[in-house]
């Protein structure tokens, strides 16, 4: 591939050999003298001590020098590496990524947003990483990133992948129940496949009736609503509309009819009115567009 | 470890440690009324700890206590500092 | 816990006091740590099956035998216990109770009734976390990091347990200024600075800690319960509070909380390795400044756990640096015990493998405490099961393992009896071989890039994981194996007396089990701790 | 024995010393606070700031120093054999604490007449660095009152150990701790009164 390109994985990969193996040799020095001490030494051996030294000053200096120097070494290299980390380059592709629990979103400058995470394979992307709720964390062990993604702050991270494929992409910051479902992937294909992907809208008319269960599953939702009618995070679809509910507004209660109106609501605003029983978590999908709302209420509302 | 707390502090000493304390109390208030800027937060702050350490030194005897007790204090006094000191390596240069 | 047929009158028996009270209402220092000993081990027990079940959850992708939630509660108490219920009142309380007032020449510690007080904190702090557990909507579910926002916004029961945390802060706060006013006031004539035990100048390092840095835990946690029931929003977002100020106040005491459990660990094996190799401890006075060091060092490295977090980037550069330079104690300390072993006359007892595998592990675990500080590779694993991997190799395999040795060491001259010799040796290797197994293999899963906490995994992990799991069983029975043979050993074994293992310290020359009053007389000390020739000890 | 008494007086003060610099400490992680979020918002600390009443603030430090002085003088006193002296010093002492609560309720009533207190409808939708400034000032004045609380209870029992001659010139480690204590609560008024009501 471009030579003249740094990958993430360049900068990291080359600490990790140089301490683990600066690691690997002391602790063989360490170990093989510490048995061979435990052998040579052993009491069946050698029955009395055979020297009392208590201290011996050039020893103790070497070995508050060695490890000074060794120490001091792996400071400057992990400090390099991760230097390149934060250095974005220049004219790297921008992609937003919104965390919530306990989904991705990712979005792109012209609007287009998807679960998964496409780039191009060799130019660099610098990813804007936005919290809908809590703490979570944007992590690519392929390419050897990985930051957190803080409510209110503005984090971002950049790598660039080398080759076609298809990487993993964690949460690594703890989120609840969904922690270790909060999986999906960066899919890393040729700059021209890329470019007719992001300007591929969706078919004419946009969002289609049908594709509610999609929408549901992909903005997820249904990581915290069943349609089944079991408990979970959030209370079930099944059965929902028409149904008497009890909410909390502003902490006084109040008893009333699900309807079109309150299910939209509860989806652009979710911290309006809170069910009685459950905690105020759901996060709002901010890059959800109006007539994805209506989809997801219609959809909704079929949940029998 | 000996006797030497049990050095006894005159009523007299006391109250005028007392009103040099209402003093500066006065003078802090005053000193808030001018117009310093940033300063003002280090001035308070060094009329406070010119205070505290009166306090310290006559109130809790701590003039007459063991050189000991007084390098404990200096320990946590430097401890909390820098606590809110490092804090600042990420509050500045975010 | 009273051992059979007590060959003469002891602490057990010396005050014509038996019975539940006579002990729970003890301000004698050895009750007091025994009262310790068992509460600890009792909690180690309980987090040590959580553990295991942790791994049985964990042995293959998909739900195996719990959810997720179930998962994460589990998790969390058992982090919750084994740091705050086990290891960092465990060395202190128990083992710092019943040793250090007797190696240096004290009757009891300077402040006895508080100390009671103490114990009966911890107790209550306990008893309010294990209630947390089985009232209010379930256990809590935040790691044992409590990270807000999560741990402000989740409906479990948070702020009880947080409340338990707190008060069992506040108890290790009182340990650590008893120990630190006893070791200035009560030494024994004779026993000046540089004769301390080197067990003694550990625990003046961890009291240090305790005091200096346990209440910042206490404000945080009070905080948090604040931001859960009064709404203060001092670290939401939304409300202009920031979220890494949390971060910040929890590892400010946390990351000094894990020298807490290792300095006295270090102190165990300085005990042990002179004895076991009749040599004096080599470079006594290194290994001495060393522990203050690693304790005043210790409390400014606290960022490293906040690399990925969003910090500034100048602060990543110094807290990095200055973790590097926590390292340099921690070698000195190896590299002296090491040459401790050196023409000695080396007896590999229980006590010394003990204490020769924590040489290991926790150079293994040390060693990978560097991957973690260095910048860049700590980007790639933090977060992962590698992490996970480093601090059991550092907490069990370190504090842990010198937990164990410590017990083979010290128990029996407060029993009068021992422990089988051969049973021990094979609970030690399996232990040893089923701890490799069981936490290297997260090392590797967390290379790779396996993430903490997750109750799911992709299929690539599932080998590894396997075998991780396999490993905890031989670990769990190694354990089991340990904890019958020293029991048994312990209420009915061979008497032990006199001072079979030949150490210098002070607690070898009064009877064994010692005596209420600990000394007839007030010791004078005239020689080192480590000076087996001017004690006569071949 | 009589040395041994000795021991245990200065090990009484040194632990007292040693628990005073955990509650210095305990305070200070709110302080690290302040100093962060006043670097954040100055100007909403100012305007925060401004709101608190400077009069109930300079009365009650002059209240807490006032009782500060007696608490001093109640050592004195015991010192030189006058324990009736020192006990109505102790009293005047727990009066300036009751004092001092006093003025605390009817300013914290003032404020939440106003509608603030923590997540008040007034803070939430304010600006930000307001809901932290006002948050920060309820905690730290809270936890100052609690130790208040805790210091005018202890030196009640200080004060009737006096009276029951169990504190005496040679045997006064309770009393002199008991001061101590209160000192300390003292000593952390003295950073928050300008911190929080005269700062900008
Ligand atoms: C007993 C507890 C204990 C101890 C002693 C240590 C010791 C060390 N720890 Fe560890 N650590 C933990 C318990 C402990 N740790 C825990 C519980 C966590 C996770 C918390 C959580 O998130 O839940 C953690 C996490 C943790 C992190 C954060 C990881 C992350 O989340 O990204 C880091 C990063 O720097 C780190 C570093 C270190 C270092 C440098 C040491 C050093 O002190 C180690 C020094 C030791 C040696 C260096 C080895 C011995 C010396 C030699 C073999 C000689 C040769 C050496 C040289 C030449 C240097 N630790
Ligand atoms: C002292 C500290 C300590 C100790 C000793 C251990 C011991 C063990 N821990 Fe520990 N662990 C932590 C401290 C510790 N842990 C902490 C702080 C965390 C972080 C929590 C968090 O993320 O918030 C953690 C997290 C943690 C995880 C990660 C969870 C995750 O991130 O997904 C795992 C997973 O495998 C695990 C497993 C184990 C196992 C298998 C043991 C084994 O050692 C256990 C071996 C089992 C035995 C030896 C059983 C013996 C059985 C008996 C003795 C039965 C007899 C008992 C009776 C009759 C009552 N632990
Ligand atoms: C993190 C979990 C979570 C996610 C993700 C989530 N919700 Fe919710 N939802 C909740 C919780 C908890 C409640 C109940 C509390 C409340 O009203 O806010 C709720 C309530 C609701 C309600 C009102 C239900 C009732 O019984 O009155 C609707 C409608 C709803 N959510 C729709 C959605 C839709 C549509 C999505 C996806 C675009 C979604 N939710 C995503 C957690 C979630
Ligand atoms: Cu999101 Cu973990
Ligand atoms: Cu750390």
């Amino acid at each position: 591939m471009n030579p003249a390109l740094l990958t993430t994985t360049d900068a990291v990969d080359p600490v990790f050999k140089f301490i683990i193996w600066a690691c690997v040799l002391l602790l063989g020095g360490i170990t093989a003298t510490v048995i061979w001490f435990a052998v040579r030494y052993r009491r069946s051996c050698a029955p009395e001590p055979t020297s009392q030294v208590e201290n011996n000053f050039w020893l103790e200096t070497i070995w508050i020098v060695l490890p000074s120097i060794l120490v001091l070494a792996m400071f400057y290299y992990g400090w390099a590496g991760y230097l390149t980390l934060r250095t974005v380059p220049k004219a790297a592709l921008p992609v937003t990524a919104t965390a919530r629990m306990w989904s991705w979103s990712f979005s792109y400058a012209n609007g287009k947003t998807s679960p998964k995470l496409v780039v191009p394979v060799g130019k660099p992307v610098v990813m804007n990483l936005v919290s809908s709720d809590i703490i979570h964390g944007f992590f690519l062990p392929a390419f050897r990133v990985k930051r957190d993604v803080v409510p209110g702050m503005k984090n971002h991270v950049w790598f660039v992948a080398d080759k076609v494929g298809s990487y993993d992409l964690f949460c690594s910051q703890y989120c609840g129940k969904g922690h270790s479902a909060m999986i999906t992937t960066v899919e890393a294909v040729p700059e021209a496949e890329f470019a007719a992907w992001l300007e591929h809208k969706e078919a004419a008319g946009g969002v289609k009736k049908s594709d509610g269960a999609r929408l549901a599953k992909e903005k997820g939702c249904l990581a915290c609503h069943s349609l089944d009618g079991s408990r979970g995070v959030g209370p079930t679809f099944k059965g929902l509309y028409h149904k008497q509910t009890t909410v909390l507004q502003n902490g006084r209660k109040l008893t009333m009819t699900v309807d079109d109106a309150y299910i939209r609501e509860s989806i652009r605003f979710p911290n309006a009115k809170i069910v009685e029983g459950f905690q105020p978590i759901m996060p709002s999908i901010g890059d959800l567009k109006d007539v994805e709302v209506d989809t997801l209420v219609e959809f909704i509302k079929e949940v029998k | 470890m000996n006797d030497t707390n049990h050095h006894i502090i005159s009523y007299t000493k006391l109250t005028s440690v007392w009103l040099t304390l209402l003093a500066l109390t006065g003078l802090t208030i005053w000193v808030s009324g001018l117009d310093l800027g940033v300063n003002r937060v280090w001035g308070a702050l060094a009329i406070a700890s010119l205070k505290s350490g009166l306090v310290i030194a006559f109130f809790m005897h701590m003039k007459y206590e063991d050189k000991l007790l007084r390098w404990l204090l200096f320990v946590a006094l430097l401890t909390l500092a820098i606590f809110i000191g490092f804090t600042f390596f990420d509050v500045l240069y975010r | 816990m009273n051992p059979q047929k007590l060959p003469q009158s002891s602490f057990w028996n010396d005050t014509g006091k038996t019975g539940i009270t006579s002990w729970i209402f003890s301000t004698d220092h050895k009750r007091i740590g025994l009262l310790y000993f068992y509460s600890v081990l009792g909690f180690f027990l309980i987090a040590v099956c959580l553990g295991l079940l942790l791994r049985i959850e964990l042995m293959a992708p998909g739900r195996t035998i719990m959810g997720p939630q179930t998962y994460n509660a589990l998790f969390t108490v058992h982090g919750v216990i084994m740091v705050f219920l086990f290891i960092i009142p465990g060395f202190p309380g128990a083992f710092g109770n019943l040793i250090m007032p007797i190696q240096i020449g004290a009757r009891d510690v300077a402040f006895p009734r508080l100390n009671l007080f103490s114990w009966w904190l911890y107790m209550l702090g306990a008893v309010i976390i294990i209630t947390a557990l089985f009232t209010g909507s379930g256990p809590p579910d935040t790691g044992w990091t409590f990270y807000v926002p999560f741990s402000t916004r989740t409906g479990t029961n948070v702020s009880l347990a947080v409340f338990g945390v707190f008060i069992i802060g506040f108890s290790s706060i009182l340990t650590g200024l008893n120990f630190v006013t006893t070791i200035h006031r009560l030494r024994a004539e004779g026993m000046t600075w540089t004769r301390l035990p080197l067990f003694v100048w550990s625990l003046y390092a961890t009291a240090w800690v305790q005091i200096l840095a346990t209440p910042i835990l206490g404000i945080t946690l009070a905080l948090v319960i604040a931001e859960r029931m009064l709404g203060t929003g001092l670290f939401d977002a939304a409300r202009g509070g920031d979220p890494i100020m949390y971060q910040h106040l929890f590892w400010i005491y946390s990351h000094p909380a894990v020298y807490i459990m290792i300095l006295p660990a270090m102190g165990v094996i300085s005990e042990i390795i002179p004895v076991f190799s009749r040599k004096p401890v080599f470079g006594y006075k290194m290994i001495a400044f060393s522990s203050v060091a690693i304790a005043a060092a210790g409390s400014l490295v606290w960022g490293h756990h906040m690399f990925t977090s969003g910090m500034s980037d100048t602060a990543v550069l110094v807290f990095s640096f200055l973790t590097f330079v926590v390292a340099i104690p921690s070698a000195i300390k190896v590299f002296n015990w090491v040459s401790t072993l050196y023409k000695g006359s080396i007896s590999l007892e229980a006590p010394m493998l003990f204490a020769l595998s924590f040489l290991l592990l926790f150079s293994i675990g040390g060693l990978t405490g560097l991957i973690l500080g260095a910048a860049a590779t700590d980007i790639h694993v933090h977060d992962t099961q590698f992490v996970v991997g480093h601090f059991h190799y550092v907490i069990f395999g370190g504090s842990g393992f010198a937990f164990f040795g410590a017990m083979h060491y010290w128990l029996p001259k407060f029993y009068g009896r021992r422990y089988k010799e051969k049973p021990a040796l094979i609970a030690w290797s399996m232990m040893f071989v089923g701890f490799n197994i069981t936490y290297f293999c997260m090392m590797v899963l967390g290379m790779k890039g396996m993430p903490r906490r997750y109750y799911d995994y992709l299929p690539e992990f599932a080998p590894l994981n396997l075998a991780s799991t396999l490993g905890s069983w031989l670990l769990a029975l190694g354990l089991i194996l340990l904890l019958v043979n020293l029991f048994r050993g312990l209420l009915r074994g061979e008497p032990f007396s006199g001072n079979p293992w030949g150490g210098a310290t002070l607690e070898w020359s009064v009877a064994t089990p010692p005596p209420t009053e600990n000394f007839e007389e007030e010791p004078v000390v005239t020689h080192g701790p480590y000076d087996f020739k001017s004690t006569g000890i071949p | 024995m009589s040395e041994q008494l000795h021991r245990d007086k200065s090990g009484a003060t040194l632990g007292m010393w040693l628990f005073l610099l955990t509650e210095l400490i305990l305070f200070g992680g709110l302080f690290l606070l302040y100093a962060v979020y006043l670097a954040r918002y100055p100007h909403e600390f100012a305007s925060g700031g401004k709101e608190l009443n400077v009069v109930f603030g300079a009365v009650n430090t002059v209240v807490l120093l006032t009782s500060s002085l007696l608490a001093a003088m109640a050592v004195t006193a015991v010192q030189r054999g006058a324990p009736r002296t020192s006990i109505r010093l102790l009293l005047g002492t727990i009066g300036c604490a009751l004092i001092f609560l006093g003025i605390k309720y009817v300013e914290w009533n003032e404020k939440f007449g106003h509608d603030i207190y923590p997540s008040s409808q007034r803070l939430i939708k304010g600006p930000q660095g307001e809901s932290v400034f006002f948050s920060l000032y309820f905690l730290t004045t809270g936890l100052h009152g609690l130790h208040v609380l805790i210091g005018a209870t202890l030196l009640g029992f200080v004060a009737v150990r006096v009276q029951q001659g169990r504190v005496d010139s040679n045997n006064n480690s309770w009393l002199e701790n008991g001061a101590l204590y209160w000192h300390l609560v003292d000593l952390i008024w003295i950073f928050i009164f300008p911190l929080y009501y005269l700062i900008l």
